[in-house]
């Protein structure tokens, strides 16, 4: 059946939403992080999976091949991945900080501090 | 640290040649995969790597953070310069073919330069990150 | 650590899906900066977590369940998988493949068009890049520090 | 001067005067000479303006649009006219009062409630000439807003809760209801000029028409129609002069006045006859007579009282709108006056009898009068005015309201307006007989021991002319029979 | 140079950006430089706007590659006027920001500070003039990342944790667009939104682009604090320095409406966004919820910023709402508040800023009498508090009654009760604030406050007096509104 075609989207998303899973329910600042990480990675691997095409090559011009794969999501997802990476080390960073001004990287262990602050203010 | 001789050597070794490897993908870029982005990291890595093994103290005289930073911002810089510098050769903004008599030549032109300005921003934000990171374990133990 | 290995997965996958450039950058970031940040940043917090409780991670379940839900049911009408008649491959790319050659003269063309097509984007990126330097700079100070290391002090807990 | 020029300058002037005042707050004698000339000053202002509209003219001044079609503009026709000379002449009166007062209660701040005060008047004038319901919206809320720090003056918390009760009130009738209403008008019609025979027939169904007149009438919270009357006891906590002033005339007669504009220029009473809701506001307005009424005979403390009365007597004038009848709303317009002036004296007598012995419960007054003749003399006469016995002008602006009730046959109405009178008697003539003929607790000692005379000259000059007004009813008759030009 | 303006309103700041970073040593230098800059793009907005008000449409082809295979700036007067408020607001904070900057961020750190404030501004230009659907992702990462940063700066130590669920919601927020962006790329192959607006009909009725609409939709969502997506907002707004609050709830949230708004009327078209899909009866139930319980909240809080900061939330309720009825006198009535809002917003927030700059914090209980030592701020906070309820003769009045008439043209009579309704909350919450500052005395134990120096009341009162004058003047907003809102409504 043709939805056979399909298949390696829904790898995609399954892995998609491993990531995405993380983000929301992790505790833990930096598995936050590394969750997001997965979640866009996911993302990328879906554009670069429609770029393919069927016969194509690698996007750099050789004599007497005319089918290549798709140069543009090459391109975004390129950009995208300097995105990820940017947000990671922003992401990290706030984390380091948090955890010098809390001791902690556990989301309901600051939040608790911070309610104590605001019963003791 | 008291790092190894092995591991000092090695890397005295290595170090240049991953420079190197940089560089062949910095200005090689336009006919295999890899470009600036690529460039850049590689570079950064081994820097990071003479990190891991003379410490940082060693690497900021070397490479100071100032420095860093500036490059930084000269790597935007060049890049956005390349694209006002189109403005003023009569092109819009990034339009290289203006730079040069020949469409083709500006075109390279411009790429290989833009790709240059970023190589020279990524390497020095992953070095000044690094740097950053890491001086933070300093200032916390003190 | 699993991180690297995630990214060098997904950098091989690229090379298998013809994306040569991005496999490249996957490799340099995710397994060289990614996890040498991650290191940091786990060098300066702490690497054990606690266990936590399963009431919390049921809406969390939810939503990624919906959230999959759409993008499965988004997928129903894509083309299939690598099909030269996707839309994809027929409107804006069909130039950067036959005509970028001798518009721009460079043989990578997902160099021509990251770096001229596309050129701004590509100056978003560095940008954006260089706002994470501006901005960890912010958080985490220059690392500049000349002061005689001392034993770690213990953080009250 | 021009029409135009004396309608700006009118409300230029107390503007003027504010900035004035607040310049001069270190110096009190000049800060309140300048109150003294500014009210002065308006007054002779809006005077230029009596014989073109009395002549029948309309004149008018457009400001400037707004929004496509809403324009901040202002016309005079005779019930503004009526209203601004009202406000403005009794503001005269009751700056001399408000020094004599404030001194004498050694009040602080005084300068920030002058200054407010100022505004308060020049948001009364442009509600009085606003041309459009629009730019009477405005007005309206910028007079809310500027009497908020009068009544929460004193500070303590007994003011701020007084404060919120009536900001509350005010804003939330007015944006709530009344807002809704003018948008809706505007959507229906296209237009927001008051006109002759108003703007709704053709345009509006009666179903929507009947709910457009309830939002309007409970939106105008001034006009202290039952449920919505609260803010006006509550406001008594504010000094007396803001009392005298605002809420026996300024405040609350833009409520009715508005209740007027709205009923005749923008409804118009013919169309209004035909709404359902116009028979169930003149009963709540009854209700509202009534009720205030014997409320007010409970009330030992006399500005309470007062308060209480000034709600029923408010009904009075809507009642005069709803009954439909060109002579009622004519009644209506007469009574604005008359009760301005019966009221005001009798705000200034409690005041007087503040400032003099720091009474103010009822049953603390006994033999009075002999202490305080002029005051408590001053005010039988605002009593009879307010009552509407002779010879006292009150007599007059009820009379057309009973000749408007029989005109357009609501019998009933004609009992309530007779029932309401004698709870009138009821409630306002106690305190006098207290006053005169019963013994005062510490005997005879003392003799006459007046408020000072800032206080008494004013007082004794608007029961005079309450008393006058008895005799100048016709010509007053005459000015607002030109609200409907035949 | 008039032909580049497009580009220049973008190139401006960015190259400011890494410029500011050779003046690490001149904190004050570098205060000068960023303001100068931010005062030029404001006069590059005014000029574009200019251009683009008979109804002209500039397009700008990056590299000389003309749209769809380059990457194309576009400017109606839609995005126009967006771009004047943006760059309006960030022009009229920058004299405010030095003493409160100079307070709030270490010496050293300060030229940084403007340097990501400079990106922050880039990447929300970029946002509001980009023809690009992936350009619209970049710059929104661009803005995002330099925010984080700013909010991070806050004293508080809650700032670092606030920043780091903006940045969790606000990458989740920006990955669902990609995911949208891709769909769309993947049915159409272009990336250039008009192109989009062409092409899209054709496939319209498929589940991709559906769940494209859904992706975008939720996205956006996140990054414009639509309720309940907007936990992120109310602590950001909080514990980031004063400056930062002003700028970021005058510009982020409404360059995400703007956002919004393109995908749902110009590139998806409105009868496929309010037609096919029913997008107003999602949008409507969430914006009346989104303006009632953030405005009960709001009555609950004890800091004043806190409490403001709700106050948003409520304020893109009502954005929402005109939004939601489709038509094109809701549209004007949005994007009046677009404009409206900023400027009120940003007064009261500046006014805020003076008191944290003078007593260090907006606690109620530490703000009480206080109008006797700053009169001046406090009459300011005043003004912006009556324009917020929506009195008359006050900007807010305008959208209010714009608000209301769209409501009762669509025939939602009940609508319009609920709206006036909550403007009372308004009424509660700024009430509350008043009543304090104004009528309860000064603790005699209270430190001696004065009032706050000329430069920060200055763009304060510019502000405060700009929201009267355009309760009085509508004529340029109301115009530029309604054109905007026509264009609209006419797609791309």
């Amino acid at each position: 059946m043709e939805w056979l075609g399909l298949y390696n989207y829904w790898v995609v998303v399954v892995l998609m939403m491993a990531g995405f899973y993380v983000v929301i329910a992790q505790g833990n600042l930096i598995k936050k992080i590394v969750g997001l990480n997965i979640f866009q990675t996911s993302v990328f691997i879906f554009y670069i999976s429609l770029s393919k095409l069927e016969g194509g090559t690698a996007p750099i011009y050789v004599e007497g091949i005319t089918a290549y794969s798709n140069p543009l999501p090459h391109v975004l997802i390129l950009t995208a991945i300097v995105v990820g990476v940017a947000l990671t080390a922003v992401g990290l960073a706030l984390a380091v900080r948090i955890h010098e001004a809390y001791g902690s990287i556990e989301e309901d262990e600051i939040q608790a501090q911070d309610e104590e602050d605001a019963r003791n203010a | 640290m008291s790092p190894h001789i092995v591991l000092r050597v090695g890397a005295k070794v290595l170090i240049p040649v991953i420079l190197l490897f940089a560089l062949y993908i910095q200005f090689h870029g336009e006919y295999s995969p890899g470009g600036g982005f690529q460039a850049g990291i590689i570079f950064a890595a081994a820097i990071v790597l003479y990190t891991l093994i003379f410490g940082l103290d060693a690497v900021q005289r070397a490479v100071p953070p100032v420095a860093v930073h500036l490059l930084s911002a000269v790597g935007a810089l060049l890049y956005i310069g390349v694209g006002v510098w189109a403005m003023f050769a009569g092109g819009n903004f990034l339009e290289y073919k203006v730079l040069a008599a020949d469409p083709h030549t500006g075109e390279t032109a411009g790429i290989i330069l833009i790709e240059l300005g970023v190589g020279i921003t990524v390497a020095a934000v992953v070095i000044s990150l690094f740097y950053s990171f890491a001086g933070r374990t300093r200032e916390q133990e003190n | 650590m699993l991180m690297g290995i995630f990214s060098l997965l997904a950098a091989s996958l690229y090379v298998l899906l013809d994306a040569v450039d991005v496999a490249l950058t996957e490799a340099a970031v995710g397994a060289g900066v990614s996890i040498i940040l991650m290191l940091g940043a786990l060098v300066l917090t702490t690497s054990e977590e606690k266990v936590h409780d399963a009431k919390h991670n049921l809406l969390a379940l939810v939503v990624v369940l919906i959230t999959g839900g759409a993008l499965i049911y988004g997928t129903m009408d894509m083309p299939n998988f690598a099909d030269p008649q996707a839309p994809a491959h027929q409107h804006v790319a069909p130039r950067y493949v036959q005509d970028s050659v001798d518009e721009i003269g460079i043989p990578n063309m997902v160099t021509s068009v990251l770096a001229s097509y596309r050129g701004l984007d590509t100056l978003g990126e560095v940008l954006v890049i260089f706002s994470a330097g501006v901005a960890v700079l912010l958080l985490l100070g220059a690392g500049t520090y000349r002061r005689r290391p001392r034993p770690p002090r213990k953080r009250l807990k | 001067m021009s029409a135009e020029m004396a309608i700006a300058l009118g409300l230029a002037i107390p503007l003027f005067g504010m900035a004035l005042m607040l310049l001069f707050g270190r110096w009190p004698n000049l800060r309140d000479t300048v109150m003294v000339l500014t009210a002065a000053g308006m007054f002779t202002t809006v005077l230029q303006l009596l014989p073109r509209v009395a002549a029948g003219e309309r004149p008018s001044l457009h400001l400037f649009e707004m929004m496509p079609g809403l324009s901040i503009a202002f016309e005079v026709e005779p019930l503004g006219m009526v209203f601004a000379m009202v406000a403005s002449g009794l503001w005269i009166v009751t700056s001399l009062y408000a020094i004599g007062y404030m001194r004498g209660a050694k009040e602080k701040n005084q300068t920030r409630f002058y200054a407010f005060f100022a505004i308060a008047l020049f948001s009364a004038l442009g509600i009085a000439f606003a041309q459009n319901m629009f730019t009477l919206f405005v007005f309206y809320e910028i007079l809310s807003l500027s009497t908020y720090p009068l009544v929460a003056h004193k500070g303590n918390e007994e003011a701020k809760r007084g404060a919120r009760v009536y900001i509350g009130l005010l804003l939330g009738t007015s944006i709530g209801f009344m807002l809704l209403a003018i948008i809706g008008t505007w959507w229906l019609t296209g237009t927001l000029d008051f006109t002759d025979g108003g703007i709704m027939a053709g345009h509006v169904g009666h179903g929507m028409g009947a709910v457009l007149l309830v939002l309007y009438m409970f939106g105008i919270g001034k006009a202290a129609l039952m449920p919505f009357h609260r803010w006006l006891p509550s406001a008594m906590v504010a000094p007396t002069p803001v009392s005298a002033l605002l809420h026996a005339v300024a405040v609350v007669k833009a409520g009715v006045f508005t209740v007027l504009k709205v009923s005749v220029y923008l409804f118009g009473l013919d169309y209004m006859k035909e709404l359902v809701t116009t028979d169930w506001i003149m009963y709540v307005a009854a209700f509202t007579m009534i009720a205030a009424s014997l409320v007010a005979i409970q009330q030992d403390n006399l500005k309470a009282r007062l308060a209480y009365s000034t709600v029923s007597q408010l009904s009075y004038i809507v009642l005069g709108a709803m009954l439909v009848s060109q002579i009622s709303a004519i009644g209506g317009g007469m009574h604005i006056v008359m009760h301005a002036f019966g009221k005001i004296t009798l705000f200034f007598c409690a005041g007087a009898i503040y400032v003099a012995t720091k009474k103010t419960e009822i049953s603390q007054m006994d033999g009075l009068g002999r202490r305080m003749p002029f005051t408590m003399g001053a005010f039988l006469l605002g009593a009879l005015c307010v009552i509407g016995a002779p010879p006292m002008g009150g007599l007059w602006s009820k009379w057309h309201l009973i000749l408007g009730a029989l005109d357009s046959g609501q019998q009933l109405m004609i009992a309530v307006f007779l029932i309401s009178t004698l709870l009138n008697v009821a409630y306002l003539i106690p305190p006098v007989i207290r006053a005169f003929l019963r013994p005062p607790k510490d005997g005879y000692k003392g003799g006459i021991k007046e408020a000072p005379l800032l206080c008494v000259v004013p007082l004794s000059f608007t029961a005079l002319a309450a008393f006058a007004m008895f005799f100048l009813a016709g010509p007053l008759r005459g000015l607002l029979g030109g609200m409907f030009p035949t | 140079m008039i032909e580049h303006l497009p580009a220049l309103q973008v190139v401006l700041p960015l190259l400011a950006a890494p410029l500011i970073l050779f003046l690490v040593r001149w904190p004050t230098l570098a205060w000068a430089f960023t303001t100068a800059v931010a005062w030029a793009t404001f006069l590059v907005a005014a000029l574009l706007l200019e251009q683009v008000w008979g109804g002209a449409v500039i397009s700008y082809a990056h590299g000389g590659w003309e749209p769809p295979w380059g990457i194309e700036y576009r400017v109606d007067t839609v995005n126009a006027f967006v771009l004047l408020i943006i760059a309006g607001i960030s022009a009229i904070v920058m004299p405010f920001a030095r003493d409160s900057v100079e307070q709030e961020v270490a010496p050293d750190r300060i030229a940084w500070f403007y340097s990501a404030f400079l990106l922050a501004n880039a990447g929300l230009l970029g946002i509001a003039i980009t023809g690009d659907a992936f350009n619209i992702f970049v710059f929104f990462e661009i803005s995002a990342i330099a925010s984080y940063a700013l909010i991070a700066m806050g004293r508080d130590r809650r700032a670092l944790l606030s920043s780091f669920n903006y940045l969790i919601m606000g990458t989740i927020g920006t990955t669902f667009l990609l995911i949208g962006i891709g769909f769309m790329y993947m049915m159409t192959g272009t990336l250039n939104l008009a192109d989009l607006a062409e092409r899209l009909p054709e496939v319209r009725d498929t589940t991709t682009i559906r769940a494209a609409f859904a992706f975008i939709a939720v996205g956006v969502s996140l990054k414009l604090a639509l309720f309940p997506l907007h936990l992120w907002l109310p602590n950001a707004y909080t514990y980031a320095p004063s400056m930062v609050t002003v700028f970021l709830s005058a510009t982020a949230t409404k360059v995400a409406i703007y956002v919004l708004l393109r995908f749902f009327y110009s590139v998806f078209g409105a009868e496929f966004s309010f037609g096919e899909l029913p997008m107003d009866h999602v949008l409507m139930p969430l914006a009346l919820l989104g303006i009632l319980l953030p405005s009960i909240v709001a009555i609950f809080q004890d800091d004043v910023k806190r409490m403001l900061a709700y106050s948003s939330v409520a304020q893109v309720g009502y954005i929402i709402l005109g939004i939601s009825f489709a038509t094109t006198l809701g549209l004007t009535a949005s994007m009046l508040h677009l404009f409206n809002h900023a400027i009120t917003k940003a007064a009261l927030f500046m006014a805020l800023g003076a008191i944290v700059y003078q007593i260090g914090g907006t606690q109620l209980n530490r703000m009480a009498g206080i109008a006797r030592d700053m009169p001046w701020t406090m009459a300011a906070f005043v003004i912006g508090g009556l324009s917020l309820i929506g009195v008359p003769l006050t900007a807010g009045f305008i959208t209010k009654w714009y608000l209301l008439l769209a409501a009762l043209d669509s025939g939602y009579w009940p609508i319009a009760v609920f709206l006036l309704a909550t403007s009372l909350l308004a009424v509660i919450y700024i009430w509350r604030v008043v009543e304090v500052a104004y009528f309860r005395e000064r603790p005699a134990d209270a430190p001696v406050v004065r009032e706050a120096p000329l430069a920060l009341l200055l763009p304060t009162w510019t502000l405060a007096l700009a929201s009267i004058l355009f309760g009085i003047y509508t004529a340029l907003p109301v115009a530029a509104a309604s054109r905007a809102a026509a264009i609209l409504m006419g797609g791309y």
